[in-house]
């Protein structure tokens, strides 16, 4: 039987070994795993290589596990986002490494990555510091540059609906990298609001598709981490 | 040349099937070449779980409709008429692939025209001049996905071997066949070249070997 | 204001040129645009490049526009399916060119197009006759060949519901291509089986977005190919 | 230098967001920037239909919501929250850059550190050593969309000119800018460089050119 749901948060990340890359969902706080990024504090693995489009805000979430330590190199398009502290502190004291990826790109390799895609060339970032000592080719005229498809051992992301098999839906933009991290990683590990039984979610409208799927959790009542920032909390307290 | 090549002789196409469904574990994701492999379905012995993927579109693949609840709309990668299970879902052709090239799907089980003793895989053309090239999704899929099953008679209709030292036929991949399931044998494509793993009821080990275009190995279990 | 419907099959196809190419929608009949095919008969525009999975069966749809000798060269990956008899005959007289292309490499070469993706790599084909004359190269150990993002000038294809945005939904497995297909052309011209008002089709569940798409005609009541292969139709008849 | 660099002086800031507003034809599909580039779907003139896009995943993106119907969910690319209007669509992150890299979008308004004469756009980063770069969806979005307008103050908070012979940022794009809207005039990206194609009320060709780090040509209907 095929029943990829857990109960724990503990038990859902206890695999995630140091020097692990993670992929982490969400744009902003919409649609990040922040239960599950907790659960990675508490399980302390160490030496990761985060992809996430951002850095985190305030001292909860990913801005947390990077305070925390837990973070030697972020793989991110926007690395400052509006009450993101501790990333730029970090960087600038040279104790986190960054590769900056425009966001389209960043997107785009990590769907080759799960589509086993190892290389493709766009003409975004070329004629931008962003292109330097990456191959130069020309298509139809027009210059482009090569990308890697990216994939990670890990994939945190946080979705609306999932059933025993994995299925997903998503709420609204925090769709955003969700679907394509689930593709990439060797272990997808969910966070949903609800967890339906197998017949529940239409065919139709399944955005991912179980397959891309390992473990899923139910957190029926997620903290919302703005709410948090704005209360000034911190994690682990 | 063999004076008989009984294909009664050994499994029949059910007991093929049956054989291989023997080796797909529980909760594997599974896509199903057409003909034989297609009735692997049907055998997943009790109490395992697989999930059915046909490249066109659909993940928890079903058996064939009754005629009331077939829609044409719903077919799987033959063209056939299937139903979806419960838990199903659908996608678009990119994204279907992207489960196979991204080395998503754990089985495929395939037919054959050739196969090597190295596993090279020849079942899209005979490479003849008047011969209309048909690929279909053959060789992404044994690009792919890492395990590749073979169910095929174990000779051609003329009484030629298909598993052979090399393939004549164009290939379909070089050196991605696993296991290689016959009327006659289950064969694993091993370095040092094919080697039997199990004999059909009532056959032997020369009986196969003579069908063979390649040097049979034996499992150390039929090796005494 | 934004209003995709149009309501002639003849209007929605009629400024397909000579030499133009075009993907056509459909894995087999599911999904197949029948009623827009035989508007391009109707139409005439010749020497085209078809871009579809087959060659169409019997003497009705793609099968139909191949016989009338529209058809130039055909872009596929499997070329005869059963009940397939015009496209045959054709290639071994040498009057039809065929391009074949594995159908995962077809896919994503039109999702390439549509993405802006100009080439990409794919372990696809390599050491087979269809990897002949490309280029090849090393990732991870492995060897790729080096594939084309496909573009057409229109695109013919068939969906479930449609709003006047140009907003879609497929039903099952006759979604196969679609999408794809509409990102991939300049023009994208849509047969549904139901035009809805536009807040109609919940946002979370469009499979094809609006900006993919050029023209929509409703026809509620498609014609069924296999159905008329059966009865020994033939278009034009 | 300049001693005074009255921003009320010209264009308000609605006022470059309306001018702006008046460029988009009716049906396009256009992506706005943050900061006064969000202000132009507040002044689309009466009578137009246009799509927005946000790169975060929404197709179809409508006003600010109240604070009942705000859904942190549901935000732009600034992560502002916002509404989504009816026929809208939701998508994931691949989806809406393939919108973009793949030449769907008609229209995107962005701000800009620096342009340059030829178009180059800098908008990203200053390349100073401390600076944290951060470059989110801006080189997708110049490399992928054809009409590339910019709204900006004409000059820098300390009055340097933004509009420039080269840029002295690290770019965002080369040649990409197509139309300049700043406080003091409206100003084409042309072969001859830029061209001011109107200006602002009470605001004269030479105020503009002295603010501006190229020479200005003029479009022959204030030429006179």
């Amino acid at each position: 039987m095929i029943d990829k749901r857990i109960d724990s948060l503990t038990a859902a990340v206890a695999d995630v070994f140091d020097g692990a890359t993670i992929m982490i969902g969400g744009f902003g706080e919409a649609g990040s795993p922040i239960e599950l990024i907790h659960a990675l504090i508490d399980v302390r693995a160490k030496d990761l290589t985060v992809i996430n489009n951002n850095t985190g805000s305030g001292h909860v979430g990913l801005a947390a596990l990077i305070e925390n330590g837990q973070v030697s190199k972020m793989i991110c398009s926007y690395p400052r986002t509006l009450g993101s502290k501790v990333f730029p502190k970090l960087y600038r004291n040279g104790k986190i490494e960054l590769e900056l990826v425009p966001q389209g790109t960043l997107a785009e390799r990590i769907r080759a990555g799960g589509a086993g895609i190892p290389a493709f060339f766009t003409a975004t970032s070329v004629d931008t510091p962003l292109a330097a000592g990456k191959e130069h080719r020309h298509f139809n005229g027009r210059n482009h540059v090569m990308e890697y498809g990216l994939k990670a051992d890990f994939a945190l992301i946080k979705c609306k609906c999932a059933d025993r098999y994995g299925n997903l839906t998503y709420n609204k933009t925090a769709r955003n990298f969700a679907p394509i991290m689930a593709m990439a990683a060797t272990k997808t590990i969910v966070q949903t609001g609800t967890l339906v039984e197998v017949d529940t979610i239409d065919p139709e409208i399944v955005v991912t598709p179980g397959i891309f799927v390992d473990r899923v959790i139910a957190i029926s009542d997620p903290v919302q981490e703005s709410k948090l920032i704005a209360e000034g909390m911190s994690y682990p307290c | 040349m063999l004076t008989s090549n009984n294909l009664q002789l050994g499994w029949r196409r059910e007991e093929m099937a049956k054989r291989t469904a023997l080796d797909i574990p529980d909760g594997s994701y599974v896509n199903l070449g057409i003909g034989i492999p297609e009735m692997v379905a049907q055998y997943v012995p009790e109490g395992r779980e697989v999930i059915y993927h046909t490249e066109n579109g659909l993940l928890g693949m079903g058996p064939a409709p009754t005629s009331e609840n077939s829609d044409p709309d719903l077919i799987n990668a033959g063209k056939k008429a299937v139903t979806a299970i419960p838990g199903a879902c659908f996608f678009h052709h990119a994204d279907s692939f992207a489960m196979i090239r991204g080395h998503h799907i754990d089985i495929c089980v395939l037919g054959a025209m050739q196969v090597s003793k190295q596993g090279d895989l020849a079942n899209w053309s005979t490479g003849e001049p008047d011969d209309i090239p048909a690929v279909g999704g053959a060789m992404d899929l044994v690009a792919g996905i890492k395990t590749i099953y073979v169910i095929t008679q174990h000779c051609t209709k003329t009484g030629d071997p298909k598993l052979l030292e090399f393939c004549s036929y164009p290939l379909t991949g070089k050196a991605v066949v696993s296991r290689i399931y016959t009327n006659l044998a289950v064969i694993d494509v091993t370095s040092g070249g094919f080697k039997i793993v199990e004999l059909a009821p009532g056959i032997s080990f020369d009986y196969v070997q003579e069908r063979t275009g390649s040097k049979l190995l034996i499992d150390h279990q039929y090796n005494d």
